[in-house]
């Protein structure tokens, strides 16, 4: 926008030409990012109200399903994100005292910080994806939380193959059907193994209880649009920090970094409800 | 206002409240036909009531979200899938009256109607009765014509060579046919039982798998009337 | 009398394609809104014509029952989506919304083309399966499971309405901001005009509940790709509960529909009876209270669809609490028509024409809240009735009492008078007779969504067919005379109606930024100094105090000056 | 220093428009969220009576820490009131959006074939084919 400098009031050249001055533009940009911080939160809220309803009716197996969570990994990402949160909180002092070495400091770290973050997410991710413990239809774990091996559809398939049999796809097709049912909690799971296959307990029998897959849906739902929301700050970050390193900012003009920190902190704010939900509890 | 919300909220606990002894008749929804099943155990596609006597349906639906309609006695109730809904009514006039479905639920959502009879004083019964009776009777080639009909299987399955949603049954006992994944497969009793009871198991080439699942709504009466029905198709 | 900004009027002051694409100019891109908006209205209107064709007679009259359900989804997700949403607050309210508070812009100029921006993609995905051939046939309620099972594409369409979703977030934010920051200095909150308490409400829920649209949809495409089960009944999920979350917005929706209507009828109604609104403070509360009420009766959409007993209780008393601000509204109306000086111009009779209907659609939307008769009712032709008489019979022709009374405003141009009086005399005829057949339809049990029908319905299904072809044709004729008065219209005054709220102190068309300081603060709805000039065509202030500054260059009292406006 | 309301919180030189946080309530602030994090990890280790009760504490020590984020991090303290209106109207509406869905589903959850429902399942067994 406009970039030619207002030279007579001596303002940021960042203020747009409909506003009065620097304070109206950021009293708006202000009441802006909060309301939409409200549309955030009830955003968010869709995904905790399913998580609500769901754990209410069938408390028993959310406690057994988290235990297939890290806490680690979850303690770790808190801590990671909070570090983050009192540097984006750091910065916007910085900016509003023109200290402009800590405001960059404070943007760099925040912005490791957010990689840091997914790094570990994507961790825990790929874990899950290579136990088997997906979303939905797909949820086959191989283990028990208590890391008991259980029969699972990839064990058929990684065991056929090297049998070298020749519709491995299609027995993998059939195998997994079993699995479906035992989901079902009608008990006659995987009772149909191949002979000659070394027979691990089915998931009823390992204790797993029905509907695991619910935990993991919302495990994924979650943390995903939680993460998605992590990778969009980052970015913002990002910019942020380019335009600190131009000198941008002033104390006349540091909204975006104001605006970026109250998003940031939102964001860390539903980790802190989402960490103990599902890793802890 | 208030009295209207009070009047339509008595008129509603009246149909939220089943009486005591009704009769019970379990109603299954599928795209898109109604199916309905009485204590005795018969079962047709239209529903039959006594005149004058309270009869609570419990539903189910096994696919989409439908909903029991009957404008005449000014109920309507969604039937969902997974999960039962009842409601209840007591018809005072013989007669017959429409059915419809109310809740959209896909392409022939509009043509999933059929008809309330209510019977006279005593007639209800003794039509079930004899309605079980015959179709216990039957032979199992007019058992399995009786199915294809009333089951829905006609909706997709043609007798006369013509291609439908499903490929037709006219001739296929004895052939030969390519599976998706490339097999092929003899077409004898074992594979059309298997077909019935879990038609996704093997999906013939060109066909989508969208035939529902009948495994415990049909039983090996049923089946084996079904066979014969279909070898029968030459 | 007072400042504009100097300059020429917006359409001119800069060329150039570029210059409307990456335009921060509220007019512009309410202009392009409103293009779009009106071409999807035809589309959808073209939609509806099809639906009524094929109910001429029972079973198939031009298509089959597949490409009726299409025709259907299609023509309401458009109708809710892309035209009524959108209609009155992004396309009218952009152009009217900062003139009326004396403002330049908008808070958030370049969120606001973000807006524009996300409602053409929006728009584009949620057409794209018309060419795929394989169109969306789920109704636009996505109802799971069946949006789940269906083989047409019904993920672009649900990605579309998500980012239509986020269009109507923006502009909410976009909205508020600007009522709070952006005021005429000396404007205070009873000294806006109605229409911006109706937005602003407006607004309100558009942040408070479309974040919910936006997660529920997010969720059944989560659900389609991945299959997460959380509405999935074969996965355990609940399909009652993708209903909830879908009313949860949906109802409020239907006020982003009906509120800014209200807005719209609230200021004609005063100018056309050239006297004081009535219970001014009334109307504005009530706009705020119908906002916050609206979330409080989502269940009234679910009272068969297996909520328990309990919860449609309570959603059907509080369905009644809602009638308490629309009454409201509607007798204030009724007592500023009373003995007013009124003149019939075409705004005035789409006004009246929406009281009327708006009366008709809402008492039926009480007896719908009545538990016992929405039984029988509900997803019956009753319920189709009762939303065209608020979303067609009362939020579109609020739109167009609304297009033609700023149409002058926007476009600088009057448009031919008799023809619009005509046109809105045959639409209000037409409409009742596609519609009223269909309360009597949905009484005697003809259910919606049907592509076939008993043939004991025909008659009124035949009277239903013929209302619309009248209809479609007055509404064609209709905007073909607005698209004509662009070329050979009258040019138009500033103030043509003897309004008094501020953007019709600015010339026809406005300025770039309307005005450079603040400009006069004219006492609103105060008739006694506006005088008609025949040499001008239209309305002017009569300087009969002695406070009233004359005319240009009078320095808007309180702020700082602006930096230099026109400069782009 | 201006003698803006929102700035006569009075560390720092306050200039410009908006509060200026005090590098002291930062790290406070900061310290206090980590070591409610190490809380909250070791009381899930403890079982408090009933898994409701562990439940009851996790999220009484999240609400601790979200408040101490929004009132300190996000300065909540010296915000205009209408902006605390907001959100607290925001959390309203997804409270009562949670409430509304509890008591209803709640009520029919009884009848609820809950989990990957079988279709075959039926209340009788058929007897008629
Ligand atoms: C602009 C949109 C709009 C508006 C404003 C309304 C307004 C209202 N609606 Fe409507 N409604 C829809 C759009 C709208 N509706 C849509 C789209 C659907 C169907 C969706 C679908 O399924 O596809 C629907 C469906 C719908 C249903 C569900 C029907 C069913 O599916 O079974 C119900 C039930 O309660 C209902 C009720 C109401 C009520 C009580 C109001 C009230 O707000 C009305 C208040 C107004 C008045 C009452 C009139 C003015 C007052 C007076 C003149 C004073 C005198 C009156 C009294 C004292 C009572 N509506
Ligand atoms: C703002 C909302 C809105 C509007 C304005 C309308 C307008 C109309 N609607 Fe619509 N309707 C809905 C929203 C709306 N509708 C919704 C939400 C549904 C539910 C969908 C569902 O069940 O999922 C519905 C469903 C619906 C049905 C029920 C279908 C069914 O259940 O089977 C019917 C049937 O009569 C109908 C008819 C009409 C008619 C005749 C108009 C008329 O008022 C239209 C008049 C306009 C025109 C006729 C256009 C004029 C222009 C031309 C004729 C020229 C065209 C030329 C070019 C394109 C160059 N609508
Ligand atoms: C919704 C449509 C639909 C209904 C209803 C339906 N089917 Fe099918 N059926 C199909 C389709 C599609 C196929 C082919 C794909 C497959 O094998 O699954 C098929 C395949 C079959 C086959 C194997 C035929 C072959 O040539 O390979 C048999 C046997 C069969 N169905 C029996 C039945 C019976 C018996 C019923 C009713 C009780 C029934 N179907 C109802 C859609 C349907
Ligand atoms: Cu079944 Cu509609
Ligand atoms: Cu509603």
């Amino acid at each position: 926008m406009s970039h030619s400098a207002h030279e007579d009031s001596g303002q940021s050249p960042f203020i747009a030409h409909h506003y009065d001055n620097a304070r109206h533009q950021f009293e708006a940009g202000k009441l802006g990012i909060w309301l939409f911080l409200v549309t955030e939160i009830l955003f968010f809220s869709g995904l905790f109200v399913a998580y609500i309803i769901y754990r209410y009716h069938h408390p028993e197996m959310f406690e057994y399903a988290n235990r297939y969570l890290s806490v680690k990994a979850g303690a770790i990402n808190t801590c990671v994100l909070i570090i983050s949160s009192l540097t984006a909180a750091w910065a916007v002092r910085a900016a509003q005292l023109r200290q402009r070495k800590t405001l960059i400091t404070c943007l760099a770290i925040t912005v490791v910080c957010a990689f840091a973050f997914l790094g570990i997410k994507a961790k825990e991710y790929a874990h899950k994806f290579h136990m088997g413990t997906y979303w939905g239809e797909d949820f086959d774990p191989c283990e028990t939380p208590d890391l008991t091996p259980i029969d699972c559809a990839e064990r058929h398939e990684g065991h056929e193959a090297a049998a070298g049999k020749a519709e491995a796809t299609a027995a993998a097709d059939t195998t997994a059907k079993p699995g479906a049912e035992a989901a079902a909690g009608t008990g006659e799971a995987a009772a149909t193994a191949k002979p000659g296959e070394v027979k691990l307990p089915d998931r009823v029998a390992a204790g797993v209880p029905p509907h695991t897959s619910y935990f993991f849906s919302l495990y994924f739902g979650m943390t995903g649009l939680h993460g998605i929301h992590v990778l969009i700050g980052a970015g913002v970050f990002i910019w942020l920090l380019i335009r600190a390193i131009k000198g941008h900012f002033s104390p006349d003009y540091f909204g975006p970094v104001e605006y970026a920190a109250l998003y940031w902190h939102l964001v860390d704010i539903i980790w802190i409800f989402l960490f103990p939900l599902l890793y802890l509890i | 206002v208030v009295f209207i919300f009070v009047f339509g909220w008595q008129g509603y606990m009246h149909l939220k409240a089943t009486p005591a002894h009704a009769h019970e008749i379990y109603v299954e929804a599928h795209q898109w036909k109604w199916g309905f099943r009485y204590e005795n155990g018969y079962e047709d596609d239209v529903l039959h009531v006594p005149v004058n006597e309270p009869v609570r349906l419990v539903m189910k639906s096994s696919d989409v979200l439908h909903s029991f309609f009957v404008p005449a006695f000014r109920v309507k109730q969604d039937v969902i899938p997974g999960r039962y809904t009842d409601i209840w009514f007591e018809a005072t006039e013989a007669g017959t009256y429409r059915l419809y479905c109310a809740e959209y639920c896909g392409t022939d959502h509009s043509q999933m109607k059929t008809f309330v009879k209510v019977h006279e004083a005593g007639g209800f019964e003794k039509y079930l009765d004899e309605g079980l009776a015959k179709m216990m009777n039957l032979p199992p080639v007019e058992l399995g014509k009786l199915l294809y009909e009333k089951k829905g299987c006609k909706q997709c399955h043609s007798i006369d060579g013509s291609s439908g949603k499903g490929p037709t049954w006219k001739g296929i006992f004895g052939q030969t046919h390519t599976m998706t994944d490339g097999s092929q497969v003899l077409v004898d009793e074992n594979y059309i039982r298997e077909s019935i009871l879990n038609s996704t198991a093997k999906v013939r080439s060109g066909f989508n798998p969208i035939m529902p699942v009948f495994q415990g709504k049909i039983n090996d009466r049923g089946v084996q009337g079904l066979i014969a029905y279909i070898k029968s198709l030459k | 009398m007072s400042t504009f900004a100097p300059g020429p009027s917006f359409f001119r002051a800069s060329h150039g394609l570029r210059s409307w694409l990456f335009t921060l100019d509220h007019k512009r891109i309410g202009l392009m809104y409103l293009c779009g908006i009106i071409i999807a209205f035809l589309l959808g209107g073209l939609f509806a014509l099809g639906i009524r064709v094929e109910l001429f007679f029972p079973g198939e009259t031009i298509v089959g029952p597949d490409t009726y359900n299409r025709m259907f989804t299609l023509h309401g997700a458009i109708m809710v989506f892309l035209v009524i949403i959108p209609g009155l607050p992004a396309a009218l309210g952009n152009f009217i919304l900062p003139m009326q508070l004396g403002a330049p812009d908008v808070a958030f100029p370049r969120i606001n083309l973000t807006s524009l921006y996300l409602w053409y993609i929006g728009a584009a995905l949620l057409l794209v399966s018309l060419f795929s051939g394989n169109a969306v046939d789920t109704g636009w309620t996505f109802y799971t499971p069946y949006s789940l099972n269906s083989p047409a594409s019904v993920i672009p369409v649900v990605a579309g309405v998500f980012i239509l979703g986020f269009s109507s977030i923006f502009t909410g934010l976009n909205f508020i901001t600007t009522v709070h920051k952006f005021r005429h200095p000396k404007m205070t909150w009873f000294k806006m005009p109605l229409n911006v308490w109706a937005l602003y409400a407006t607004a309100v829920i558009q942040v408070l509940a479309t974040p919910v649209l936006g997660i529920t949809l997010l969720l059944l495409l989560a659900e389609r790709i991945m299959g997460i089960g959380i509405f999935d009944p074969t996965l355990g999920g609940d399909p009652v509960l993708f209903q909830h979350f879908f009313w949860f917005y949906s109802h409020p929706a239907v006020y982003i529909m009906i509120l800014p209507a209200m807005g719209v009828i609230s200021e004609l109604v005063t100018t056309f009876s050239h006297k004081p609104i009535f219970g001014y403070r009334f109307i504005a509360y009530s706009s705020i209270g119908l906002a916050l009420l609206s979330f409080l009766v989502w269940g009234h959409h679910m009272f068969v669809s297996g909520q328990s007993p309990l919860a449609t209780m309570i959603f059907s008393a509080l369905t009644f609490t809602v009638a308490i601000p629309s009454a409201i509204k509607v007798f204030n109306w009724v007592a500023t028509l009373y003995k007013g000086a009124i003149t019939f111009q075409t705004p005035m009779l789409y006004t009246l024409a929406f009281i009327l209907l708006f009366t008709i659609g809402g008492l039926t939307g009480i007896t719908l809240g009545a538990l016992s008769v929405d039984v029988h009712l509900h997803d019956t032709y009753y319920v189709v009735a009762h939303f065209h008489y608020v979303m067609m019979g009362s939020g579109l022709i609020a739109f167009l009492a609304g297009l033609h009374y700023w149409w002058p405003k926007i476009t600088g141009r009057m448009y031919h008078e008799k023809t619009g009086q005509i046109c809105a005399i045959l639409v209000f005829i037409g409409f009742n007779l596609t519609f009223l057949p269909q309360f009597v339809l949905g009484a005697r049990g003809m259910a919606r969504r049907y592509w076939d029908y008993d043939p004991r319905f025909e008659t009124l299904h035949q009277l239903s067919t013929t209302g619309a072809v009248i209809l479609g044709f007055s509404l064609l004729v209709g905007f073909i005379n607005l698209v004509v008065s662009l070329k050979r219209g009258r040019k138009a005054p500033a103030n043509p109606w003897g309004a008094t709220t501020l953007e019709w102190e600015a010339p026809s068309p406005p300025p770039l930024y309307n005005f450079t300081a603040p400009p006069e603060l004219p006492p609103i709805y105060d008739y006694t100094n506006l005088v008609y000039d025949p040499d001008e065509g239209g309305y002017i202030r009569r300087p009969a105090q002695a406070t009233d500054t004359s005319a240009a260059g009078g320095e808007g009292p309180g702020s700082s000056p602006a930096g230099e406006p026109s400069r782009s | 220093m201006e003698a803006h309301p929102e700035t006569n919180h009075g560390d720092d030189h306050g200039h410009g428009f908006a509060h200026v946080a005090s590098v002291k309530s930062l790290i406070l602030t900061w310290g206090t969220l980590m070591c409610l994090t190490g809380l909250t990890v070791y009381a899930s280790t403890i079982h408090f009576g009933s898994n409701s009760m562990n439940l009851l504490v996790a999220m009484a020590i999240a609400i601790v820490k979200g408040t101490l984020v929004i009132v300190f991090f996000m300065h909540m303290r010296h915000e205009k009131p209408f902006h605390v209106i907001i959100i607290a109207a925001g959390i309203l509406f997804a409270v009562l959006f949670v409430s509304i869905g509890l008591i209803d589903t709640g009520q029919y959850q009884d009848d609820v074939v809950w989990g990957s429902y079988d279709p075959g399942a039926q209340p009788t067994t058929s007897t008629t084919p």
